[in-house]
C-alpha cells in the first residue's frame, strides 16, 4: 500500500508539473507585455481563444462574419468548403496576429503612452471586452474542435518503461509532453531575445519609462508592434494546446485566472519565471488537492493556487524572478 | 397573442449548451405558429431575452419580459430559477425548469408557481444507479461510483441522494468536485485512475463535459461504464474527444435525432422557409431537442389553460392551473409527431415533479450519433420523496408559506 | 541683435509656438528661438517658465504628457518637424536629455549607454569606442557601470543620462538643466565636456539651465523665459552684462556677489513685469 | 461664464473644506438629491427599480468601497466579489438567526463583518505591492467562494447551497423578500448610498484620507512624514470591505433574493467593479458612482436599442454590445485616462472660462 | 577640528547654538558590495544650520536617510537628545519631531498643495476613525486648528496662490517650496533639507536661502542641510561635514572647510570665496 501511494503521489507531481507547464504557455504571453511596456494585459486570455478561433476557422475555411451576414441578407453561408493543412492555417494565423498587433498599437497604445500602469491595464480589459464579441462575431460561438495532429492520451511508452522499472506505470498525457518542449523552446528563445539583442534591452527600456525611451530614440510603436505580435504568437500557442484539450470555446479565455498565480509567483518581468511558476504551482495545487483535499471538500486548486503565490511573495514581495522593487529616496 | 419569453444565453461560458436550447424551443413555437396559427388561434410570441447564464442579467429580463404579460419562464439556469421563484409566485406567473432548477419545487404544496416535470437532478441520480443495479444483477454492494461535479448548487445537488442510495445499496460513492469552469481537470481524473471506479457518473456543465470525457479517454476509462446527466449528454460534449467519447452513457429525458415526424414540418414551415433560429445547424440535436421538448410542454400547458379558462387569451393565472393539470399522454405525443419522445405524466395540485423516468443513450463515435439502449427507467422515490419534503418544508418554514393543495 | 549667428546657418527655428496641456492650461504663448548650427543656445529662465516645455516641443515628447504645440512652427534644417515621432527625431540627429535625469531603473549603468545607442546603425565597433569615450568623460561611471541605475546616486543619474545621449552620436543635444544637482566640480566638468563635445564633434546644444552663471560662461547666445514668452534675448557677453541679468539671474549686486544671508531684507520685482 | 466660483467667498477655513464649496455645485447637488428621494420613489416600477435604479445603487456603494481602497490608497483589489460574499452571507447568517431584529442593523452588521475579513486578507499588504497585491486579493477571492460553498454551515444546510433571502422589514415597510415594493427598494438603497457616501466623502477629506492618498502617492515618502503604514493600509481595507460588506448584503437581500456564491460573487464581479471604478475615476466618489452608472446602465441602454429598438438577433445584439462596451472603455480612457471625474473637472475648467479662449 | 565646546558656541554673527541635538556615532552602511558610508561621526547642535557637502555619490542622502530610520546602518548610534535611539520605523522617527524634504521631489502628487502640506501635520493628528467618518465637532474642530496652522506655513512661504492646485501641475520651484512648507507644518525640531536648491536659479536660492534662515531664526529650528551651491552653503551655514566617498573628509566651519586641502581636492576643486 505504502509504496503505491508513493508512486501516486509522484504521478500526481509529475501531471501537476505538466499542467503547469500548460499554465505557463499563457503566462508567457503576460510576461512578454509586461516586460515590453509595464502593461498588465488582460487581454491575454480572449488573445488566446481568438486565435484558436481564428485557427480553426481558417483552417476549417469557415467564413468570416457569417453569422451576421446570413442575419442581415437571409443568406445561409457558412463554409468556403476548403480545408487548409494545420501548418499553413497556423501561420496564417500567426499573420492575423501580426495585423492585430499593429491595429492594437495604433488605435489604442499609441494613445496611452506614459500614462500609469493601472490606466493601461483597463485599457486591455476594453480590448478584451472587445475582442471578445468581435470572435464572436467573426467566427460566431459555438463550440469547435481543433486538430492540428498533436498527439493526445496516455503515453504508453512512459506507462511501460515505469511499469517495468517500479511496477506501477505512470501516467503521463502525450499532449503535455508536446506542450513541455513547445515550452522550453519558446522560453529559450524568447530569452536569448529578451537578454542578447538590443530589442531585448530597448523592450526592458520602455518598460521602466516610456518617455525616456522615446527621448533615446526608442520607437514605442514598434517595440510595441513587435512584442504584442510575439504575445500574439504565444497565445495562438497556447490556444492550440488548450484548444486541443477541450475544444475551442469562449471558457478558453479563462485560462488566464490560471496564469495569474504563475504569474505572479515567477515575477512579471521574468521568462523563466513564468516556466518556475508554473511548475511550482502545477505542483503545488495538484500536491495539495491529493493530500489535504479530500479532508477538506476538494476543488481546493483554484484558491491554493493563489495561496500558494502568497506564500512566495511574503518572502520575495517581487516573486520569485522578478525584478526587484526599487525603493529610494 | 400569447407571450413566452426565452430567457437564453447565446453568449459567454454556457453559450455552446444555451444556443441549441434557444434555438429548438424558439423553432417549435414559430412551427406552431406558421403551422397552426398558434395556439388555440392565438399567435405564440417568443420574445428573446440574452442572461448570458448571469443572474443579474436573467433578474434583468425577467423584469423586462414580464411586463407584457409574460405567461410562462424557462431560464434554463439553476441559479437564476432560485432568483425567480420568489418572484413569479409574488407576481403570480409561472416558471417551467424541466430537467433542472430547484428540485424540491416538485412539491406543489409549498411550490405553488414551480413546475419542474418530468424530471429532476434527483430523479436523474436515481435513475442512473438503478440503471447500474439493473446491469449489475441487481446488487451494487462493495462497488464504487464516483461523482464528477461542477462545483457549483448544480452540481451539488444530486449529493443527498446519492448519499442516500449509497446506504441503501451498499456502493461507495466519490465524490469528485470539478471548480467552474472545469477547463483542468488532470487531479480528479488521476484520483479516478487510482481509486478505479467500478462507475463515474458526472453532472456537467459547459467545457467541463467536454474535458472530463477526454480526461477519461485520455487515462482509459472505460467509457461504457461513465454515465451523465442530460446536461452532460450532447454532441458537442462528446465530439471533441474523437474516437475516445466512443460508448459514452448519458441520461436522457427525451429522445434525439430526426427521426420524428415533426421534423417534416419542421422542415416545411421553418428551416425552408428561413424562419428558423439561430444559425440552423443545430436541429435535431440533443439540446436542440431538450429547447423543443419545453416549449412543447408548455404549449400543451398554454392548449390546457385554454381549455379550461374557456378563452384563447389565457392570463398568467390561468396558465399556472394550465400546467397544473397538465396531462401528457404518448397519444398526444404522437399527434404532435414526436411518438415516444418523452415519458406520459400528469401533474396535480401537490405533484409538480412528473415520474421523472429516463432513458439512457449511448455515445458511438463512428456513426456521430447518440443511440437510446434502454427503456424508460424509474427513479426511486421512496428515497427522493423524503428528502423533497424535507427541502421543500424548510423553505416553507423559511418563507412563512402556507401549505396548499389540502 | 544676434551678431554671430546670422553667419552660420540656422539648424532649428522655433516660430512663435504656443503650447496647451490637458487642453486647457496654456503655457507657452508665443516662444520664437533659433539655433545656430554647431552653437551652444542656452534657454534661461525661472521656475516654470517654460523651459521644459519648449524643449519638449522640439523634441515632440509633447504628446506623451497631453500637452500640444497649437500655434506656430518648429524647423530643423528648415523642414518642419510637426508631428514627428520623437524616435525618428532622434534619428535625424536631435537628442534630448531629460529634466530629472529619467535614467532606466532596472538596467544597469552599462545598459542604460547602450540604449543610447538604440538608432546607431554603425556596428558593435563604434559603439564601444563611443562607450568607451563616455567612461573616459564620466570615470565615476565606469566604476558604477554593473549597478542597478535605480540604485545609483542623483550626480551620477545625471551622468548616466548624458552620457546616453552621447552614445546616439548626435547631431544635437538638447539639455535639460544638466547642473541639477551636481557637485560644483562635476558642473564644471560636463560644461567642459559640452564644451569639448561641440567643439571637437560639432554638436549644437540647446541647453535650459537654471545656473545661469556657468550657463552663460559656456554657451555663445542666451534666450531668457519668463512666464511662457521670451523676455530677453543676446549673446552671451550680452547677457552677462545686462544689470538686469546681473542682478536677478547671476546674484550680483553693485559690490560684487551677494551674500545669502543679506537677501532676508528686501523683495524685488523685476522690471518687465512690473 | 455658466460656471462660476469668482465671487464666492469662505470667510472660515471649515466653509472651505465643506464638500461643495461652489454654490452652483451645492445647489446642483441638492436638486439631485430632491429628484432621488422626492421623485422617483413616486415612479419607480419593477423594471427601473430592477433593472436599472437598485443594481446601480448597490454597485455604486461597491464602488465607492473599493475606490477607498483603490482610489484613494493605491492598493489594487480583486478580491471584491469575495468581500460582497461575506456581506451578503453574513447578512443571511443574520436574518435568519435573528428575525426580529430590524434589516437595517444587520446590514451594518454585515459590513462589520466584512470589515474584519477585509483587514485580515489586507494584512500582506504591508510587504506585496502594486500589481503582486492583487494575488492576495484573489486568494481571498477565490477561498472565500469556495468556502462558503463548501461549508452547508453557511447556507444553513439547504440542499443546493442556495440561500434565498426571508422577508425582512424595517418599521413594518418591507425591504426583503418577493413582495417588496420597488419604492421600498429602491429608497432603501439610496438611503444606504447616502449614508455611505456622506461617511466616505468625511473620511476621504480629512486626515485618514490624506494618510490614505500619501501611501498611495509615494508609501516611501509617506512613512517617513510619519504615516504608520501598517495602521493606514489597514484602516483602508477596513473602510473599503465595510463598504462592500454592505453592498453584498444588499446585492443577496435586496436586490437578488437569492444567491449562489460563485455565480453572483464570482470574479467576475470583482473586476466588473474595479472597471467601475477605473473607468469613473480612481480617488473619487462622484467616479464612483459615474462609473457604476457607467457600467449599469450602458448594456441595458444597449440591449433595449439593439434588441427592442433595432430588432437585431439577441446573440448578435449581446456580442455588438460587448464590443461597444469595450470600445467606449477604450475611448474614454484615451479621451481621458482619469476618468469620468475627471472629464467633469476638466469640463467645469473650460466652462468657467467659456465662451473664452483663454 | 570640532569645536569642543559641549555647552553650545556663538556663532560669528553672534548667535547663540546650544548643546548637542543629535550626534552619529561611528555609522557605517553597506549596500551589497556598496559600502555608501564608512564609520562617520558627528553631531548636529541645538539651533544651528549644518550642512553636509561632498562630491555626488558620497553618501549624503544616504545619511540623512540614516537619520529618518529609512537605512539602517550595519554599525553605529544615532543618539538624539542625549540618549541612544532604539531601532526605530520612520514614521516613529518623525514623530519625535524630525521632518525632511527629498532630493528627488516626494511629494504626493495626487493631492492638492494645501492636502500635501496638512499631511505634515498628520503626527500632531489625534481624532480618531469614526470621529472623522461623522465628521464631529472635535474632528471638524481639529481639522480646522490645524488648517490654521497650515495657513500660516502657506503665508510664510508665500504660496497662498497655489493653495488649491493639485501639486502634479507645479514647476519644479514650486514643488520644492511646497515640500518645504510640508517639512515645517509639522512644525519639527530638527529639520532635514536635501538640496532644497536644486534646479533653482540664483534669485529663488535667494527666496529659499530667506526662508531657511527665517525658519531658524523664527522658531528656532535646528537644520540640517545638503546642498551643491558652495555660495549657499558658505553663506548660511554654521557648521560643515564634507564627506567623500562615504568618508568623512572634513568638519568644521565654513572658513575651515574651505581652507582645508582634503576637502579642496576631493570637492571643491579651487578655494571658493
Ligand atoms: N504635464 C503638464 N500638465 C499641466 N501643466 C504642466 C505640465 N507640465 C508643465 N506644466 C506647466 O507648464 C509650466 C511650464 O513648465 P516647465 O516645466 O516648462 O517649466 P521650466 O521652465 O522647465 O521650469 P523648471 O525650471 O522648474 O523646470 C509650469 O507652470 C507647469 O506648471
Ligand atoms: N538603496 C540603495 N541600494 C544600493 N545602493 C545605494 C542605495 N542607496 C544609495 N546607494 C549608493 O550609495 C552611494 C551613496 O548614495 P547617496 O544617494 O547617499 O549619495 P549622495 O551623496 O546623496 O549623492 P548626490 O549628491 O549625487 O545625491 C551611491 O553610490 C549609491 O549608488
Ligand atoms: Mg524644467
Ligand atoms: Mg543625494
Amino acid at each position: 500500500m505504502m509504496p503505491d501511494t508513493f508512486f501516486f503521489a509522484a504521478e500526481v507531481m509529475v501531471n501537476g508539473l505538466m499542467a503547469g507547464i500548460m499554465y505557463s504557455l499563457v503566462a508567457l504571453g503576460f510576461v512578454l507585455i509586461f516586460k515590453a511596456s509595464g502593461i498588465f494585459n488582460y487581454a491575454q486570455g480572449v488573445l488566446a481563444l481568438f486565435a484558436a478561433l481564428t485557427l480553426v476557422g481558417l483552417q476549417d475555411g469557415q467564413i468570416p462574419f457569417s453569422h451576421v451576414i446570413n442575419a442581415i441578407f437571409g443568406t445561409d453561408l457558412h463554409h468556403f468548403g476548403w480545408t487548409l493543412p494545420a501548418i499553413v492555417a497556423i501561420a496564417l494565423t500567426a499573420l492575423v496576429m501580426v495585423g492585430m498587433a499593429i491595429v492594437i498599437e495604433r488605435y489604442i497604445l499609441k494613445h496611452l503612452v506614459n500614462q500609469e500602469p493601472i490606466i493601461l491595464f483597463m485599457a486591455t480589459i476594453g480590448l478584451a471586452y472587445f475582442l471578445e464579441g468581435f470572435g464572436d462575431v467573426l467566427w460566431g460561438s459555438d463550440i469547435k474542435k481543433l486538430d492540428v495532429g498533436l498527439p493526445q492520451g496516455v503515453s504508453e511508452t512512459i506507462e511501460n518503461v515505469t511499469y517495468n522499472w517500479f511496477g506501477y506505470g505512470f501516467f503521463i498525457d502525450k499532449l503535455d509532453i508536446v506542450a513541455a518542449l513547445v515550452a522550453a523552446a519558446l522560453v529559450i528563445a524568447l530569452t536569448l531575445f529578451s537578454q542578447y539583442t538590443k530589442y531585448g534591452r530597448a523592450l526592458r527600456a520602455v518598460a521602466d519609462d516610456h518617455q525616456a525611451a522615446l527621448s533615446v530614440g526608442i520607437s514605442l510603436r514598434f517595440i510595441w508592434v513587435l512584442v504584442w505580435s510575439i504575445a500574439g504568437f504565444v497565445a495562438l500557442v497556447a490556444g492550440i494546446m488548450w484548444g486541443s484539450k477541450s475544444g475551442v470555446q469562449f471558457s478558453l479565455s479563462l485560462i488566464a485566472l490560471k496564469a495569474l498565480p504563475v504569474l505572479m509567483l515567477g515575477g512579471f518581468t521574468s521568462i523563466p519565471g513564468a516556466i518556475v511558476g508554473g511548475l511550482i504551482i502545477g505542483m503545488g495545487e495538484k500536491l495539495f488537492e491529493f493530500a489535504i483535499g479530500p479532508m477538506i471538500g476538494g476543488a481546493t486548486e483554484n484558491w491554493f493556487a493563489y495561496v500558494l503565490a502568497l506564500l512566495f511573495l511574503v518572502f520575495r514581495p517581487q516573486g520569485l524572478f522578478g525584478e526587484k522593487i526599487i525603493e529610494r529616496v | 397573442d400569447l407571450v413566452v419569453p426565452n430567457l437564453s444565453y447565446r453568449t459567454g461560458p454556457y453559450a455552446p449548451g444555451g444556443v441549441p436550447y434557444a434555438d429548438g424551443f424558439q423553432d417549435y413555437f414559430t412551427l406552431l405558429n406558421e403551422r397552426d396559427g398558434g395556439i388555440g388561434g392565438e399567435i405564440v410570441q417568443v420574445p428573446e431575452c440574452e442572461t448570458a447564464y448571469n443572474t443579474e442579467k436573467g433578474v434583468e429580463c425577467y423584469e423586462a419580459t414580464k411586463g407584457n404579460n409574460a405567461l410562462a419562464f424557462n431560464p434554463l439556469s439553476t441559479g437564476i430559477t432560485y432568483q425567480l421563484i420568489p418572484k413569479v409566485t409574488s407576481d403570480g406567473s409561472t416558471l417551467y425548469t424541466p430537467g433542472y432548477g430547484r428540485t424540491s419545487a416538485s412539491n406543489g404544496k409549498v411550490f405553488s408557481n414551480v413546475f419542474n416535470y418530468p424530471a429532476n437532478y434527483w430523479t436523474a441520480a436515481s435513475v442512473a444507479i438503478n440503471y447500474l443495479l439493473a446491469e449489475n444483477g441487481g446488487d451494487l454492494k462493495g462497488k464504487k461510483i464516483a461523482l464528477v461535479y461542477h462545483n457549483s448548487s448544480y452540481g451539488k445537488e444530486p449529493i443527498r441522494t446519492l448519499e442516500e442510495l449509497s446506504k441503501k445499496h451498499g456502493f461507495e460513492l466519490v465524490q469528485l468536485p470539478v471548480e467552474h469552469p472545469g477547463q483542468e481537470q488532470k487531479s480528479q481524473w488521476l484520483q479516478i485512475r487510482r481509486e478505479k471506479p467500478d462507475n463515474v457518473i458526472m453532472y456537467g456543465w459547459g467545457v467541463m463535459n467536454a474535458v472530463a470525457i477526454q480526461e477519461a479517454a485520455n487515462i482509459r476509462y472505460p467509457m461504457d461504464q461513465f454515465i451523465g446527466i442530460w446536461w452532460s449528454g450532447a454532441d458537442h460534449d462528446v465530439l471533441p474527444a474523437g474516437d475516445g467519447a466512443d460508448g459514452y452513457k448519458s441520461l436522457a429525458m427525451h429522445g434525439t435525432g430526426m427521426d420524428y415526424p415533426v421534423y417534416a414540418d419542421m422542415k416545411k414551415y421553418v428551416s425552408d422557409a428561413g424562419k428558423g433560429a439561430g444559425a440552423g445547424d443545430q436541429v435535431g440535436g440533443v439540446l436542440y431537442s431538450r429547447g423543443m421538448y419545453a416549449a412543447m410542454i408548455i404549449a400543451e400547458a398554454l392548449r390546457t389553460a385554454q381549455e379550461i379558462a374557456g378563452t384563447s387569451q389565457v392570463t398568467p393565472a390561468q396558465v399556472r392551473d394550465g400546467f397544473e393539470n397538465l396531462e401528457i399522454t404518448e397519444e398526444r405525443m404522437e399527434e404532435l409527431g414526436l411518438p415516444d419522445f418523452g415519458q406520459a405524466f400528469k401533474a396535480t395540485c401537490e405533484d409538480h415533479g412528473g415520474p421523472g423516468k429516463a432513458r439512457i443513450q449511448q455515445w458511438d463515435a463512428t456513426a456521430k450519433t447518440w443511440t437510446l439502449i434502454s427503456g424508460w427507467i424509474e427513479p426511486d422515490m421512496d428515497v427522493i420523496q423524503p428528502l423533497i419534503l424535507e427541502d421543500s418544508e424548510a423553505y416553507a418554514a423559511e418563507n412563512n408559506i402556507e401549505h396548499r393543495c389540502n | 541683435m544676434l551678431d554671430a549667428p546670422q553667419t552660420s546657418d540656422t539648424l532649428l527655428d522655433v516660430n512663435n509656438i504656443e503650447v496647451i496641456y490637458n487642453h486647457v492650461i496654456l503655457v507657452l504663448k508665443g516662444v520664437s528661438l533659433t539655433v545656430p548650427k554647431g552653437r551652444i543656445t542656452a534657454l534661461l529662465g525661472g521656475n516654470g517658465a517654460g523651459k521644459t516645455t519648449t524643449l519638449k516641443a522640439i523634441s515632440n515628447l509633447l504628446h506623451s504628457e497631453r500637452g500640444e504645440v497649437t500655434k506656430g512652427s518648429i524647423s530643423l534644417k528648415g523642414k518642419n518637424i510637426a508631428n514627428r515621432d520623437p524616435a525618428e527625431m532622434v534619428r535625424n540627429g536631435v537628442i534630448q536629455v531629460m529634466e530629472g535625469r529619467h535614467c532606466f531603473e532596472h538596467l544597469t549603468i552599462e545598459e542604460n549607454l547602450l540604449t543610447g545607442a538604440y538608432t546607431r546603425t554603425d556596428g558593435a565597433g563604434a559603439t564601444a569606442a563611443d562607450l568607451e569615450m563616455v567612461y573616459n568623460y564620466f570615470p565615476r561611471l565606469r566604476e558604477r557601470r554593473k549597478s542597478q541605475a535605480g540604485y545609483t546616486s542623483g550626480g551620477e543619474q545625471q551622468m548616466c543620462a548624458m552620457g546616453r545621449a552621447l552614445m546616439s552620436r548626435p547631431e544635437m543635444i538638447l539639455l535639460d538643466e544638466p547642473s541639477m544637482g551636481l557637485a560644483p566640480q562635476l558642473v564644471e566638468q560636463i560644461f567642459e565636456i559640452v564644451k569639448a563635445v561641440n567643439a571637437n564633434e560639432g554638436v549644437t546644444f540647446l541647453l535650459a539651465e537654471q545656473n545661469t552663471n556657468v550657463a552663460l560662461r559656456y554657451a555663445h547666445t542666451g534666450y531668457i523665459l519668463e512666464s511662457g514668452r521670451v523676455v530677453m534675448e543676446g549673446t552671451a557677453q550680452e547677457l552677462r552684462e545686462n544689470p538686469d541679468v546681473k542682478e536677478f539671474y547671476l546674484g550680483m549686486s553693485d559690490k560684487g556677489r551677494r551674500s545669502f544671508r543679506d537677501v532676508r531684507s528686501y523683495r524685488r520685482r523685476k522690471r518687465w513685469l512690473a | 461664464m455658466f460656471y462660476r466660483e469668482a465671487g464666492d467667498f469662505k470667510t472660515t477655513y471649515s466653509e472651505d473644506s465643506q464638500t461643495f464649496p461652489i454654490k452652483f455645485d451645492r445647489i446642483r447637488y441638492y436638486a439631485v438629491l430632491a429628484v432621488a428621494f422626492g421623485i422617483i420613489p413616486f415612479f419607480i416600477n419593477d423594471y427601473w427599480a430592477n433593472a436599472v435604479f437598485v443594481p446601480f445603487l448597490i454597485y455604486a456603494i461597491a464602488a465607492i468601497g473599493l475606490n477607498i481602497l483603490v482610489g484613494y490608497c493605491g492598493q489594487l483589489s480583486l478580491g471584491t466579489g469575495g468581500f460582497m460574499a461575506v456581506g451578503a452571507y453574513a447578512v443571511y447568517k443574520l436574518m435568519t438567526a435573528f428575525p426580529e431584529v430590524s434589516i437595517f442593523i444587520h446590514v451594518i452588521l454585515a459590513g462589520g463583518i466584512t470589515a474584519g475579513v477585509g483587514v485580515l486578507f489586507g494584512l500582506p499588504s504591508l510587504r506585496i505591492k502594486g500589481f503582486y497585491l492583487a494575488v492576495a486579493t484573489l486568494a481571498a477571492q477565490f477561498f472565500l467562494v469556495w468556502l462558503f460553498n463548501k461549508v452547508p454551515w453557511f447556507y444553513n444546510y439547504s440542499a443546493s447551497g442556495q440561500i434565498s433571502a426571508p422577508e425582512r422589514d424595517i418599521l413594518g415597510i418591507v425591504i426583503t423578500g418577493p413582495d417588496t415594493t420597488a419604492a421600498a427598494k429602491y429608497l432603501f438603497c439610496a438611503v444606504m448610498l447616502l449614508l455611505v457616501a456622506w461617511l466616505a466623502r468625511n473620511l476621504t477629506r480629512g486626515t485618514i484620507g490624506r494618510k490614505w492618498m500619501a501611501i498611495r502617492d509615494m508609501d516611501i515618502a509617506a512613512e517617513i512624514i510619519g504615516v504608520n503604514p501598517l495602521r493606514a493600509k489597514l484602516s483602508a481595507f477596513a473602510v473599503s470591505s465595510f463598504f462592500i460588506g454592505i453592498a453584498g448584503a444588499l446585492f443577496f437581500a435586496v436586490y437578488l433574493g437569492a444567491a449562489e456564491v460563485g455565480e453572483s460573487f464570482g470574479i467576475q464581479k470583482s473586476f466588473l467593479i474595479l472597471f467601475m471604478v477605473i473607468i469613473g475615476g480612481l480617488g473619487s466618489i462622484f467616479g464612483s458612482l459615474a462609473g457604476a452608472a457607467f457600467l449599469v446602465l450602458l448594456p441595458v441602454f444597449l440591449k433595449n436599442v439593439l434588441v427592442g429598438g433595432l430588432g437585431w438577433p439577441t446573440d448578435l445584439a449581446a456580442h455588438i454590445e460587448l464590443m461597444i462596451i469595450g470600445a467606449l472603455i477604450i475611448i474614454f480612457l484615451i479621451a481621458e485616462p482619469h476618468g469620468i471625474a475627471q472629464l467633469w473637472r476638466l469640463a467645469k475648467e473650460k466652462l468657467r472660462l467659456w465662451p473664452f479662449p483663454h | 577640528m570640532n569645536i569642543q565646546n559641549p555647552d553650545g558656541y556663538t556663532t560669528a554673527d553672534g548667535r547663540e547654538i546650544g548643546g548637542v541635538m543629535m550626534e552619529m556615532k561611528n555609522i557605517t552602511l553597506r549596500f551589497g558590495g556598496v559600502a555608501a558610508i564608512t564609520d562617520i561621526s558627528f553631531d548636529i547642535r541645538e539651533g544651528e544650520i549644518r550642512a553636509i557637502i561632498g562630491p555626488n555619490g558620497a553618501g549624503k542622502s544616504s545619511m540623512l536617510n540614516v537619520i529618518s530610520g529609512f537605512y539602517v546602518p550595519q554599525e553605529g548610534e544615532v543618539w538624539f537628545h542625549g540618549s541612544r535611539r532604539p531601532p526605530m520605523k520612520p514614521y516613529q522617527v518623525a514623530a519625535q519631531g524630525i521632518a525632511r524634504t527629498f532630493q528627488n521631489i516626494a511629494l504626493f502628487e495626487g493631492m492638492t498643495v494645501l492636502d500635501n502640506i496638512m499631511t505634515g501635520r498628520l503626527t500632531q493628528m489625534k481624532s480618531g476613525m469614526l470621529a472623522q467618518a461623522l465628521w464631529w465637532g472635535k474632528a471638524q474642530a481639529e481639522e480646522t486648528a490645524h488648517r490654521e496652522k497650515v495657513e500660516k506655513v502657506i503665508d510664510f512661504l508665500e504660496i497662498q496662490h497655489i493653495r488649491k492646485t493639485p501639486v502634479g501641475r507645479l514647476p519644479y520651484g514650486l514643488k520644492k517650496r511646497v515640500e518645504l512648507a510640508r517639512a515645517l507644518a509639522a512644525e519639527p525640531k530638527l529639520l532635514l533639507l536635501d538640496e532644497p536648491m536644486a534646479g533653482m536659479n540664483v534669485e529663488e536660492k535667494e527666496d529659499m536661502s530667506r526662508f531657511i534662515l527665517d525658519v531658524n531664526d523664527e522658531f528656532g529650528t535646528t537644520i540640517a542641510l545638503i546642498e551643491h551651491d558652495m555660495g549657499v552653503v558658505m553663506d548660511l551655514s554654521d557648521r560643515v561635514v564634507v564627506m567623500d566617498y562615504g568618508k568623512k573628509i572634513g568638519d568644521g566651519t565654513p572658513d575651515e572647510v574651505r581652507n582645508n586641502q582634503a576637502v579642496i581636492d576631493a570637492y571643491l576643486g579651487v578655494s571658493h570665496d
